[in-house]
């Protein structure tokens, strides 16, 4: 095996990379996956003196390692593909086609991703999506979005119906994309690129952000004080609750309980208000900072959050209680929108997705960083892979991130968290950082040129590979249980398209 | 006409009412009784939006709709009062002519050509046809009982005495209650809040109407509303006076408004295709009646 | 039932006039045969009653049952013939045992109303034909999924398929709700009579007729939406064009019947009291001055009245409208799509999915033919799905007795071996045997008598 | 049932009283005010990720700001933020919080077109459109509804589909690819509509202003009836502004 193992968070030479033949890349990182304890984390590719340098990290979760190799290819190259071996690595070579014009000539989804502005084939318009089709007359096709009934994102969903039963689901992606890749290289400032870091996607701000933080601290050679890196964490945990309350008053709002829907309403807003008790915003936008925080945690924080907290918990179990015991709510949970193990290996899913269907998968456990070494995260794993695992991994999780956070107040570290100015950007590097959002691992990625200036920032929310699950899991599913198929997995637009 | 004039005047807040309780069982404030009222007026004031694909179906369907539901309410008596038209087998009339207008406004949601307005219309054919025998059964074992095929005559001549005459009637306002859920596509068939277009049912089908039309549909589902509450109310006011049985009926509309909006608080909707299930239950429940009547008339030997 | 099988089949096959007439008066045919039947006969009228209203519910409910599943715009219409001769049969089944239960008014609307259908069904029956006849000579399919939005290219043809469609539903304000009202007054009159009329006959009867009702309502959204409404699902060369006038006359002259009988019921109910009085003669005691008893002469004049009234009703709801939205903007642009910018052509409602929610739960009563290719992997490459619905009875008392017949004879075969002489031999014998048999059965007879006598 | 009812009691009312002078919880950072003292302006401008802070005089685009607060922490005793969540207008100018033109930003009422009040007081329905963004708008459009912001206690909703519609919520800094479903979804609005910009990625585009992926000629082709700030807009925020706008104004 040619490969560089690194750790989370390590900024290693770019140099110090193995530059392979592609077929002996194609052949080491297909047989890496073949185990179920390795997954591919990012898979891209950027320019490196005309030729395109594909960068693919594997993480190996049992040791905690990452696994990095590349190889350089021309630009229009007809490539063998890594999918025809194993579909988890589909969406990134679909992804290096649209930017880069790379074919590949056994890929069985070559597909579109996002339609970025400077794509390889402008002529690839989202009008004009192949999407897949079934000729026969009898069946009918629903196309769902870009403009969805409720106030959520832009996405389209092809579905091919057998009257209410869905025979296959595509999802068309691409909506949402801003450029924030590029803006990082454009924005110079850090406070810019924090705060781009902050709008990828509005309901992981702390996640992405602490994955930026974190990134850019390894980057500039700064190692984060124990209250940074507790503020962080709580940060992580405390999103992670609001997040999951929020998803189940919106699963309970899909299925049309009333009361689901409002008492977990209204539990969540407590614990958004906290972040704007803490930080002033709602969403946590402003709160983590690389190199410090404008808003230490103290005291009197803690014990707000432990008021709010002690508040929460009895109405939360109250009503979870209701909820997963209620003979309708089940009856449309139980069985509806199921992933099988094998379906979730194949394709990477990863975070809570993976989790639901047994698949062991939480950079907390595998690549712990900032407290959760000390927390020693042991993840809950479902089996079913249906709505109501999902519902119930949330209940859990929330209950788990509240112990967690009860634990970390006990031993707040008091050091101070005020902003240091940082160093310059390593030159010639690369940053690997994983960080364990709400939703599932975030990874964000930077190559920095001779002068330490970014040449390359990518960013991979969870919801790039789960999009795939969401779509299988609905297969043979009524049509009505769409909504809350789509709304257990809660994946990202805006993330994705970026 | 005093019949006419009275669920009008309930349908006016009835489904504010709905919405209120609904609104005050989950902690909020909710608007006010006559917000429905206030949809509409904006809707009948406002411009309208028109697909090129439909045609003239799609114009003059909402109107037979609404109509079709003022023909239904002019048929419906209200205690010791007829209704406008009034013969023997006017329900059957009544049924029809609603029926009439469920069919025009199916073939006005297909009009649009859009998938999601033909499921809605797949839907509510399937679960209206499903719904059909339970409400004519119950009327039947009423007929049955009574020995009269007019709703006027039905309900004045109906009197409760017998243990068995109250389950029978407890049952009976069970069904139609349902039945009037079902048919206002309501919980636990449908859910007109949740504003999916994949998960409803009426909603759906008038996803493509604007402006008046939309403010008629609306208007008309309110009424239908206030229409089944007022058959409801004829079981329990059809023998009184009229200075008892004119606030009673509002009382009744009043109660049956709570309850539909109890029961869309405290369970969930059911998966589409238990709804066919659920309504082949009532009209079990309703053969029930009608062994019932069989059993008060003593025909079981 | 289940004598109908040919008739699916014989309909797509007719030119649509010959449809027309085949269902207005042809299947009538046995109708008829059955009215004289009861006319002719003098029998337990009352058990008669329940065989035809018993026949009648069947074929009723399975004739609209399987019509729904058609594909085939022609055998869809041709199962709505099997379905409005049990409703006819309801009502001549009702009649019978209002004969036998010395019932006139059940006797009554019972005939009144079975034999206002047989008009009636003969009208608008007539009317779905030619329209269908129209499409088929615009588009030259009879395959409704491949149709659609044929309104804008054929408003009269739609308008006047609607308008049938409406009165074969049994809808107010046409002619079908008379006849079908009457028969519900029947069917009541049945359950409240006090005469030995078994209640579980009738409230079958009940269920069934609503359940026709419903189910119609079902299948003709389908067949009006899928056919004439929505976008073209193919572009047909040459595009389909209307049809001549000389067409669209008799075809209007034909609506106007059935409005007719819809607003001024009375008219023709009246025409129809000599053939019931002889029906309603058979009563011993029966008035025999008018057939049809006062109330109900009273009654469908009612519901002339509200037909009017309810044209009137929806006129004005429309003339409102129209004055309220005149000055008012109305912009035209695409159906709500979501905002999808791409081709949506393929995005609308099929037949098959439109009734698959039905066919589900009617599958277990039909043997419906499916062929699919499931979706499979995690990228599919392919996927199909086709359904042929068939008549369950048509296969097992038909096709199969058919089957089985043409392999017992198959075993037969072997005598058939092209050899002259064989067939000289197959003559000799049989001639033989028509001498011998009857000798022989003589000679018995001979032998039994001769031991009788003993 | 037991347990419903103990749900219940303890959900109780959970609506607040009055949206319109509702306290924000917290460190809310509303619209700022700009203090007299001199700082170093250049060094202020350089500062702000968007370039929301101009000098002489110095000034703040709300429909820039990202509410990050960095002016505020580096430069205390120029910049200040307070907890004013009303901060909608319908006037861009209006946005601009300049050095001594301290006032509150409100709407202009000779701005309103008559039909609004006419048609929508007591009753709006809004048609939401995401185009681009980062999800918490919608987030926070979706909290107007929720039981404690509960705004369909005004007749205020957002629907399914833009034909029941009376108005336009955009969020986001209106992609390429967004451009044209969110013309589609403007059409097929029946007259008459209003157009309100939700956040300041939808006012100026943000931190997205001059992305190549954007396109927001849109803009360009309709009047705004109402510009909300924030990032996110606060629901309060938006709330009031929504009913200051369609609120019924006494003939002139």
């Amino acid at each position: 095996m040619d490969n560089l193992i690194i750790k989370n968070h390590e900024t290693v030479p770019l140099a110090s990379i193995p530059v392979l033949e592609y077929d002996k890349f194609l052949a080491q990182n297909t047989v890496l996956l073949a185990e179920e304890r390795r997954h591919c984390v990012q898979y891209y590719g950027f320019l490196q003196s005309g030729m395109v340098q594909l960068l693919c990290c594997i993480a190996d979760d049992m040791h905690g390692t990452i696994l990095v190799s590349s190889a350089l290819v021309g630009k229009k190259q007809i490539l063998p593909s890594f999918t025809a071996h194993r579909p988890a690595f589909h969406k990134f070579e679909r992804e290096i086609h649209e930017n880069f014009g790379i074919a590949y000539a056994d890929h069985p989804w070559l597909k579109p991703v996002r339609y970025p502005f400077d794509r390889a084939r402008p002529q690839n318009d989202i009008a004009n999506y192949p999407f897949f089709q079934i000729g026969s007359e009898e069946l009918h096709e629903v196309g769902v979005g870009p403009i969805h009934a409720g106030v959520i994102e832009p996405g389209h969903f092809r579905f091919v119906c057998n009257g209410e039963q869905i025979l296959h689901l595509e999802i068309q992606l691409g909506f949402q994309h801003r450029g924030v890749e590029r803006l990082f290289l454009a924005k110079q400032h850090l406070l810019q690129r924090t705060v781009l870091a902050e709008s990828i996607a509005g309901d992981t701000v702390a996640g992405h952000s602490v994955a930026f933080a974190n990134l850019w601290e390894s980057l500039c050679g700064f190692r984060a004080g124990a209250g940074l890196q507790f503020a962080r964490t709580l940060a992580l945990e405390l999103e992670r609750i609001a997040v999951h309350t929020g998803d189940l008053s919106a699963l309970c709002t899909d299925v049309a309980y009333q009361l689901g829907s409002a008492v977990f309403g209204r539990l969540r807003t407590p614990l958004i208000n906290y972040f704007q008790i803490w930080c002033g915003n709602r969403f946590a936008k402003g709160l983590i900072r690389a190199g410090g925080s404008h808003f230490p945690f103290n005291e009197s924080l803690a014990e707000q959050l432990l008021e709010m907290l002690d508040a929460f918990e009895p109405d939360f179990d109250a009503m979870c209680e209701e909820t997963f015991t209620l003979p309708t709510v089940l009856a449309r949970f139980e069985k509806t929108g199921v992933v099988t193990h094998d379906q979730a290996v194949a394709i990477g899913t990863v975070g809570m997705a993976a989790r639901v269907s047994g698949l062991n998968r939480d950079i907390r456990a595998s690549h712990p960083h900032d407290f959760y070494p000390v927390l020693q995260h042991q993840p809950i794993i479902k089996h079913h892979g249906d709505v109501y695992s999902r519902a119930q991994l949330r209940r859990r999780e929330i209950k788990q991130s509240i112990g967690y956070i009860r634990h970390l107040l006990k031993h707040m570290p008091l050091d101070s968290a005020t902003p240091e100015p940082l160093g310059q950007p390593a030159p010639e590097s690369l940053t690997l950082s994983l960080t364990e959002g709400w939703r599932g691992e975030i990874c964000h990625c930077a190559v920095t040129g001779v002068r330490g200036e970014l040449v390359h920032y990518k960013v991979k929310d969870p919801s790039f590979h789960n999009w795939l699950a969401l779509a299988l899991a609905v297969r043979n599913n009524e049509i009505s249980d769409f909504p809350v198929c789509n709304k257990s997995f809660d994946l990202s637009y805006c993330g994705h398209d970026l | 006409m005093l019949s006419l004039a009275m669920i009008f005047l309930a349908s006016l807040f009835f489904t504010g009412i709905v919405i209120r309780t609904k609104s005050l069982v989950s902690g909020r404030k909710g608007p006010g009784i006559f917000q429905p009222l206030k949809d509409v007026v904006r809707l009948f004031k406002k411009g309208a939006v028109f697909s090129q694909t439909t045609s003239f179906i799609f114009q003059v369907a909402p109107s037979i709709y609404f109509a079709s539901v003022v023909m239904a309410i002019l048929v419906v008596p209200v205690g010791q009062s007829k209704g406008l038209i009034s013969f023997d087998g006017d329900f059957v009339f009544f049924a029809y002519i609603l029926a009439l207008g469920k069919f025009f406004s199916i073939i006005s949601a297909l009009d649009t050509g859009s998938s999601f307005e033909g499921m809605g219309a797949s839907r509510e054919a399937l679960f209206s046809m499903l719904a059909e025998p339970a409400f004519f059964i119950t009327m039947g074992s009423f007929a049955l009982l009574t020995g009269h095929t007019s709703f006027h005559a039905i309900f004045t001549a109906l009197h409760f005495g017998s243990y068995v005459s109250y389950a029978l009637g407890t049952l009976a306002t069970f069904v139609l209650i349902m039945i009037a859920m079902i048919e206002n596509s309501r919980m636990p068939i449908d859910d007109p809040k949740t504003h999916l277009e994949l998960t409803m049912i009426h909603e759906v089908m008038i996803l493509d109407n604007s402006g008046f039309d939309l403010g008629l549909i609306l208007y008309a589902t309110n009424l239908k509303f206030a229409m089944y509450g007022a058959i409801i109310a004829n079981f329990f006011i059809s023998n009184l006076p009229l200075a008892l049985a004119v606030p009673l009926f509002f009382a009744v509309q009043f109660f049956f408004a709570v309850i539909a909006g109890l029961l869309e608080s405290f369970a969930a909707r059911f998966r589409m295709a238990h709804n066919a299930e659920f309504i082949y239950t009532l009209t079990s429940f309703s053969l029930l009646i009608f062994f019932g009547v069989l059993l008060l008339m003593g025909k079981f030997i | 039932m289940p004598f109908h099988t040919w008739l699916p089949h014989a309909h797509p096959a007719a030119p649509s006039h010959v449809s027309g007439i085949m269902s207005g008066v042809l299947i009538k045919i046995g109708i008829y045969g059955i009215l004289r039947m009861i006319l002719l006969i003098k029998t337990d009228y009352v058990t008669a009653g329940y065989i035809i209203l018993f026949a009648a519910v069947i074929s009723g409910i399975y004739g609209v049952m399987l019509a729904i599943l058609q594909h085939n715009l022609k055998t869809l219409l041709a199962y709505h013939s099997i379905e409005n001769i049990g409703i006819i049969g309801i009502g001549i089944g009702l009649g019978t045992i209002g004969i036998g239960a010395h019932n006139p008014m059940l006797a009554a609307l019972g005939f009144a109303g079975g034999m206002l259908h047989v008009l009636n069904h003969s009208l608008f029956k007539s009317l779905l034909f030619f329209s269908a006849g129209n499409v088929y000579q615009a588009t030259h399919t009879l395959n409704i999924e491949k149709m659609g939005g044929l309104i804008k290219k054929m408003p009269h043809t739609a308008s006047l398929f609607l308008l049938a469609a409406l009165a074969i539903c049994g809808l107010p304000p046409f002619n079908g709700f008379v006849s079908e009202f009457l028969i519900y007054s029947g069917l009541y009159q049945g359950l409240g009579n006090q005469s030995p009329v078994p209640l579980f006959a009738i409230i079958a009867s009940l269920f069934g007729l609503v359940l026709i009702g419903g189910l119609a309502l079902l299948c003709f959204t389908k067949a009006f939406g899928i056919v004439f409404l929505g976008t073209p699902r193919r572009v047909f060369v040459p595009a389909p064009v209307e049809a001549s006038w000389g067409k669209l006359v008799p075809m209007y002259a034909t609506l106007a019947l059935i409005m007719g009988i819809g607003l001024f019921p009375g008219v023709f109910l009246q025409a129809l009291s000599a053939p019931v009085a002889a029906f309603t003669a058979k009563i011993p005691g029966a008035p025999q001055v008018s057939a049809i008893p006062e109330n109900a002469s009273r009654l469908v004049a009612n519901i002339g009245w509200c037909a009017a009234g309810f044209i009137a009703l929806a006129g004005l709801v429309f003339f409102i409208r129209q004055k309220a939205t005149g000055r008012k903007p109305a912009s035209v642009s695409g159906t709500w799509g979501c905002g999808y910018v791409g081709d949506a052509s393929r995005m609308q409602y099929s037949a098959g999915s439109f009734i698959r929610s039905y066919r589900k739960l009617a599958e277990p009563l039909f043997s419906i033919h499916k062929k699919k290719r499931p979706v499979e992997g995690i990228f599919p490459v392919d996927g199909w799905q086709e359904t042929h619905p068939y008549d369950a009875l048509e296969e097992w008392l038909i096709d199969r007795p058919l089957r089985k017949l043409k392999h017992f004879m198959g075993k037969f075969q072997f005598l058939q071996n092209g050899n002259p002489q064989f067939y000289v031999l197959y003559g000799i014998v049989f001639i033989t045997l028509v001498i011998l048999v009857p000798l022989v059965v003589d000679n018995m007879y001979a032998l039994l008598d001769f031991l009788n006598q003993l | 049932m037991l347990d419903n009812l103990k749900i219940l009691f303890r959900q109780g009312k959970q609506y607040i009283p009055d949206v319109r002078t509702a306290a924000v919880p917290g460190i809310f950072r509303g619209r700022p005010e700009i203090l007299p003292a001199r700082v170093n302006e250049a060094e202020l401008t350089a500062l702000c990720p968007t370039g929301a802070i101009g000098a002489a005089p110095v000034r703040i685009d709300l429909g820039k700001c990202l509410f990050c607060g960095e002016c505020a922490f580096v430069f205390p005793d120029k910049i200040r933020f307070t907890t004013d969540y009303n901060m909608a207008t319908n006037e861009r100018q209006r946005l601009v919080v300049a050095e001594g033109a301290e006032m509150p930003v409100r709407l202009n009422p000779d701005l309103i077109r008559k039909e609004i009040s006419d048609y929508f007081s007591g009753s709006l329905k809004l048609r939401q459109v995401s185009a681009g963004g980062d999800n918490s708008c919608e987030m926070e459009l979706n909290a107007c509804g929720n039981v404690n912001f509960d705004m369909g206690r005004y007749g205020i909703e957002f629907v399914a589909s833009p034909r029941h519609a009376d108005g336009l919520v955009i969020t986001g800094p209106i992609t390429k690819n967004m451009a044209e479903p969110l013309q589609i979804c403007y059409e097929a609005i029946p007259d008459p509509k209003i157009i309100i910009l939700a956040g300041t990625d939808a006012i100026s585009g943000g931190i997205f202003e001059g992305s190549p992926a954007l396109d927001r000629r849109f803009l360009d082709r309709y009047p705004v009836d109402l510009y909300v700030p924030g990032n996110p807009v606060h629901p309060l925020t938006f709330i009031n502004g929504v009913l200051e706008l369609i609120r019924k104004r006494a003939k002139q």
